[in-house]
């Protein structure tokens, strides 16, 4: 019983830790719209966390620079199991305007497995509702998975 | 042989010990040791012995060296009385010597000129016990001036390393001064009653006093203050304590100072009798919470552990001095209690700074850190004694703090005196600031990283971890069970403390003291609100669903614990990505808001600390100018 | 009679105790201490004093009921007084040796590095 | 003591005014504070029982030890911070119902309140973190900082309700009140209800005083290192203390309304205990921003204490 509980408040009480990878603010704003009142995430129980310990969601935005790589590498590691990648807009995803950029390691899918891809330059804030609610109910079939 | 005997043998092996150190212990490590583990066991053994004729069935045993009784009512002879009160005293000072001797065998090993340390102890372990001992005024004198030369020469002991020479230096300028005002408030003393037994001093003075006397009561209660440290005559210990071997500041603040404290309470209550005049208790109570206030501000504001731990002694013999003044049963019992702790906690507290010491070779808090991996045992102890000394529950500086809150807002509530509900607060919050500066040495000292230069620290041997599992156990068992300590300990050095007419009659004989008309001094009763046991039932309850909850959330298919080390990121503190760095928030970066706002407090007492002996002698010349108007404007 | 003594006595200590409060020479302020100690000492003596009493020296047939002499106890505090304040010069003076071997100086304020 | 008294007793500490009732309390009470922060926001807000979920979601994550920290203290950190806030629910009466009765003592509340915080420090510190440093640090001075008002309020109640007779028990406060009429209804001790109606959020640790876990600023301070198990008794501990904050309002403050129903009693409590969460947590919370240590720290030191000590000077002259 306890177990269903867990998985199910897995769904319901998504921690986010957002990483920007050289983003150019654009998506970080919009990730921010989406906590203000009039599209309000906190119903869903999303909440922003201020250290990847804590957190279930991690949100990356930005083209992932050569020199943000490591860190993200070495913060994706820190957080505790279950966990849930999102990447947030179109750069993560394909490197988006700085394509081909020598300083430019996306896509993020070459060293980090992504759960969830919300695209757009910038995606509305609709669609990251979507794309995070869509991450919570995989964070609770992970649960399920790891206690099989 | 008959147990009266046993006080003054006591005092005696303590001394033929040091005698006898002198003349076998040079070549030999083990003659040395074994004599002084001997001698600091036989004078334990022989107190201990006395706790059944004194503290359970209430005797007072009154010895006359030589067998000089009294002729004609006048005592000429010197005599040891041995009260209540002297034997709480006494219990303390041997515990801390037995437990001092043992952890001194691998303390000190490393130093040169060992036998000079043992002679050293031993005598000053002779005589604060004879001084807690003793019936007689003149003896005390001369048990404080030992005291105060031996512990000046263990001051300066490891000579060669930073300021112990100067601090010995301050120390003994500054305890003379103190040990001259005894004298001669003891002389004026006697050319007055022409007598130096303290019991026939207490008949002939209560309720009796000239402008002579007068005199005679300011310097003597300004030299025991300054035996015992309370602010403004603090400088030297907070020197002493920081450069002394660490086996010798866990003397200095567990029986040193409590020799002042209980001559201040043998004077203000038995020799004098003027604990029920009002000016008096306003006197100790502002200079206790003086005393607690800037003890405790200065410790906050210091680098070193050991410094630290010393104004923290300071700041808790503000405590007793203060609950001591309020001349209330309750209040007695709590300030005897908080000596008593004081002595078990300040002491383990010292011991683990020794420890720290020996392991890495600094005390200084900025050069430290996460020393909790590498000396567990210490780590444990430290934090017993940290919470013991800020007064958490269930450890026994809760208990005796608590009884000095109630003791002073009972005082302040029955007499309507503002000033004890202010000396309340200021104990409360003190209390926190307590608090805080053991929090500044847990994270600085033994949590955080270790630095690099620390990396093979050891635990300390386990004749040394001995006192310290010691003392933290007593300090759990006497918060626990603080019934019994309160039955069998406290509730008799309290009655004997206010019992002035049983002192002298056990002395003088009986009789004596109705014909001069001396009466007990009349304290409020004592109205004890502990905490209910039932409480411990509750805790261990909880602890036992706590611990389920515990292992319910850590096993298999629930989250894991994990550990790991290794240079896996996953296990590296988090850095806000960065490769973990060694980063440790050291003792000099905590409180800042707090330290910001009170800048221009701390500035003020760093100038008023200014190192310079003179000032600090001006210090304690303006002190005793102040106790002198106070005591004639006040007391006639 | 005894008042000269008293007086003298007790400015001898407030003597001595001004040396130690404003002279910055250590060997000073050990003076001073030894100062404040024969002060002192001259006020013990002093109490004890009985004006035309003998010597208190007698053996046991001698000593009568009402024989008038000096009270000899505070001598005896005296000497031992006297006796202590000489163990704690020597030891100050020790002090001070070992100090100027560490600091070079004996000049109090510069012997400050304990302090704050 | 015979097998009934020892249930019934069990029944006290597991069940009604202790661990049971304080979870639940203190959650419904941390879910009300998110939920009316939410409508105050023009939000919708989580729902009442998101505190329950965080919970049990935290249960379920993986506990890292870092390799800095000190495993045991890191563990037994927050488990001691429980303890104690279920020790402090014993002591707290719901109005005449108390499981220790007359033992209430007001000073023993006072030391069992710091014991979380201290917990919380301690294991900040031992998780080797130099964020945790900076917020234990933090977390300290905020100690200090409403301690003293805290105090002083006590001291006051303590002197109106004693008179000249020393009074620190709770339930000899509760039923002087029944007797003369709540406390918040005589107006010398006014300011000392506003005092700690801002000592509250402070002790609790919502916005505008959190510095001491101010996670834009400090990553959490403290918790930095936590996750799984322990962060999740860690936010339970937050949420009981709210509970045991707002309780002990309600006694010194509200005291003394029995209806000679338990039940009831507990339903008027838990009313005016929601009634203080809104009006010291979420209103404050919802119109100020976060403040910084110093700023805090005078805060307390001049308006709050000195709201505090206005009162007790007030009581002092008899009125």
């Amino acid at each position: 019983m306890l177990k269903n509980a867990i998985a199910k408040s897995m769904s319901r009480s998504p921690w986010i830790y957002h990483v920007n990878t050289g983003s150019c603010n654009g998506c970080d704003i919009e990730l921010v719209a989406v906590l203000t009142p009039r599209y309000d995430a906190e119903r869903f129980g999303f909440k922003l966390s201020g250290t990847p310990r804590h957190a279930d969601i991690v949100v990356i935005s930005g083209p992932v620079t050569t020199q943000s790589k490591d860190r993200l590498v070495r913060t994706l590691a820190q957080v505790p199991e279950p966990k849930v990648v999102v990447t947030l807009g179109s750069c993560p995803q394909s490197g988006n305007v700085f394509k081909g950029s020598y300083s430019v390691e996306a896509p993020v899918e070459k060293f980090v497995h992504v759960d969830v891809a919300i695209a757009g330059c910038t995606p509305k804030p609709e669609a990251v509702i979507a794309g995070l609610y869509k991450a919570a109910e995989i964070l609770q079939k992970k649960r399920e998975a790891m206690t099989k | 042989m008959s147990y009266v005997h046993f006080p003054v043998i006591a005092v005696m092996t303590l001394f033929m010990g040091a005698f006898l150190t002198v003349v076998l212990g040079k070549h030999s490590r083990a003659v040395r040791s074994f004599l002084a583990i001997a001698a600091s066991g036989i004078a334990f053994v022989l107190i201990a012995m006395l706790v059944k004729p004194v503290l359970i069935d209430g005797e007072i045993i009154s010895y006359w060296m030589g067998n000089w009784n009294p002729v004609n009512g006048y005592a000429i002879g010197i005599g040891y009385e041995v009260d209540q009160l002297g034997m709480f005293f006494a219990l303390l000072v041997v515990s801390t010597i037995l437990l001092s001797a043992v952890y001194s065998l691998r303390y000190i090993e490393r130093d040169s000129s060992q036998e000079f340390y043992y002679v050293l102890f031993l005598m000053l372990s002779g005589s604060v016990l004879g001084l807690v001992l003793t019936g007689d005024v003149f003896n005390m004198f001369i048990m404080i001036e030992i005291m105060t030369f031996t512990a000046v020469g263990l001051t300066a002991f490891r000579n060669t390393g930073f300021g112990s020479v100067e601090a010995a230096f301050k120390y003994l300028v500054i305890g003379s001064i103190g040990s001259s005002f005894t004298l001669f408030g003891i002389a004026i003393l006697y050319g007055q009653c022409h007598t130096l037994n303290m019991a026939q001093l207490s008949a002939m003075l209560s309720g009796n006093h000239s402008p002579a006397t007068l005199m005679a009561f300011a310097l003597m209660f300004t030299g025991l203050a300054v035996k015992s440290y309370i602010v403004p005559f603090h400088t030297p210990a907070a020197d002493a304590y920081t450069t002394a071997p660490s086996s010798i500041s866990m003397v200095f603040s567990g029986m040193v100072n409590k020799a002042g404290v209980y001559g201040i309470i043998r004077l203000v209550y038995i020799i004098f009798r003027t604990m029920d005049i009002p000016a008096v208790q306003t006197l100790m109570v502002i200079f206790g919470a003086v005393t607690m206030f800037i003890g405790v501000t200065m410790a906050l504001a210091q680098h070193d552990f050991k410094r630290l731990l010393a104004f923290h002694s300071i700041s808790q013999i503000g405590y007793v001095i203060t609950a001591v003044g309020l001349c209330t049963s309750l209040g007695l019992t709590g300030g005897l209690f908080h000596a008593m702790n004081h002595t078990l906690f300040k002491g383990l507290l010292f011991l683990c700074a020794g420890a720290v010491l020996r392991a890495t070779g600094t005390t200084n808090l900025d050069q430290l850190g996460g020393l909790s991996k590498k000396m567990p045992a210490t780590t444990v102890c430290f934090l017993i004694g940290a919470f013991s000394i800020s007064g958490l529950p269930p450890f026994n500086g809760f208990a005796s703090k608590w009884l000095v809150y109630q003791a002073a807002y009972d005082k302040a509530v029955t007499t309507g005196n503002f000033l004890y509900v202010f000396v309340t607060i200021v104990a409360l919050i003190v209390s926190v600031m307590t608090l805080a500066s053991f929090i500044k040495v847990t994270q600085a000292a033994f949590f955080g990283q270790l630095p690099e230069r620390l990396k093979d620290v050891e635990e300390v041997p386990f004749l040394m971890q001995l006192p310290m599992w010691i003392m933290s156990a007593l300090c759990v068992l006497s918060g626990v069970f603080y019934n019994f300590v309160d039955k069998y300990l406290l509730v008799p050095a309290v009655s004997a403390a206010l019992g002035v007419s049983r002192y002298i009659d056990s002395m003088m004989g009986s009789g004596y003291a109705a014909e001069k008309c001396v009466t007990d001094i009349q304290a409020s009763g004592v109205h004890f609100s502990y905490w209910n046991p039932m409480v411990w039932l509750a805790l261990f309850v909880i602890v036992l669903c706590a611990a389920c909850l515990c292992i319910l959330t850590s096993k298999g298919s629930r989250g894991e614990i994990l550990e790991g080390d290794g240079e896996d990121g996953k296990y590296a503190t988090f850095f806000s990505g960065e490769k973990a760095l060694p980063s440790h928030v050291g003792g000099s970066d905590l409180f800042w808001g707090f330290k910001t706002d009170w800048k221009g407090y701390f500035n003020i007492m760093e100038g008023l600390h200014s190192g310079v002996v003179n000032d600090y002698a001006l210090y304690v010349v303006a002190a005793a100018a102040i106790v002198v108007v106070f005591t004639f404007m006040f007391m006639r | 009679m005894m008042l000269v003594n008293y007086i003298a006595s007790v400015i001898l200590v407030v003597l001595g105790l001004y040396t130690i409060i404003t002279k910055k020479n250590l060997i000073k302020i050990v003076l001073g201490m030894g100062i404040v100690d024969y002060g002192i000492n001259l006020f013990i003596v002093s109490t004890g004093y009985n004006d035309g009493g003998t010597a208190p020296i007698y053996n046991m047939t001698e000593l009568v009921s009402g024989a008038y002499f000096v009270d000899p106890v505070p001598q005896a505090l005296t000497l031992t007084s006297i006796v202590i304040g000489a163990c704690v010069d020597a030891m100050a003076l020790s002090l001070v040796i070992k100090l100027y071997r560490q600091y070079k100086t004996v000049d109090a304020s510069e012997i400050r590095r304990l302090r704050g | 003591m015979d097998i009934t008294g020892a249930l019934y007793i069990l029944f006290k500490i597991l069940i009604f005014p202790g661990l049971l009732f304080a979870v639940v309390i203190g959650l419904f009470l941390a879910g009300l504070d998110r939920k009316l922060l939410a409508r105050m926001q023009k939000r919708v807000g989580p729902p009442l029982r998101q505190p329950l979920f965080d919970f049990l979601k935290l249960l379920g994550k993986e506990t890292i030890v870092p390799h800095a920290a000190n495993k045991t203290v890191y563990l037994a950190a927050p488990v001691v911070g429980f303890t104690a806030l279920i020790v402090l629910a014993l002591f707290i009466p719901v109005f005449g119902y108390s499981t220790f009765s007359g033992n209430g003592d007001l000073i023993v509340i006072l030391y069992l309140l710091t014991i979380p915080a201290v917990a919380l420090i301690v294991g900040g510190s031992s998780s080797g973190s130099p964020y945790a440093g900076i917020g234990i640090s933090r977390e300290m001075v905020t100690m200090m900082s409403y301690e003293l008002p805290l105090v002083v309020v006590l001291l006051t109640v303590a002197r109106k309700v004693g008179g000249s007779a020393l009074c620190f028990s709770l339930g000899d406060i509760v039923s002087w009140q029944a007797e003369n009429g709540c406390l918040a209804f005589h107006p010398a001790m006014i300011p000392a209800l506003l005092a700690m109606l801002l000592v509250i959020p402070a002790e609790v640790g919502t916005q505008p005083f959190d510095v001491a876990e101010a996670e834009t600023e400090i990553c959490e301070g403290p918790l930095i290192e936590y996750s799984g198990a322990p962060l999740a008794v860690f936010k339970l501990n937050t949420a009981v203390k709210m509970f045991i904050m707002t309780a002990l309002f309600a006694n010194l403050f509200f005291g003394g309304i029995e209806t000679g129903y338990v039940a009831l009693d507990a339903v008027i409590m838990v009313a005016i205990c929601a009634l203080v969460t809104f009006f010291s947590m979420t209103l404050i919370h919802a119109v100020t921003a976060r403040l910084k240590i110093e700023h805090l720290f005078k805060f307390y030191w001049t308006v709050v204490a000195g709201l505090a000590a206005l009162s007790l000077i007030l009581v002092w002259v008899g009125l």
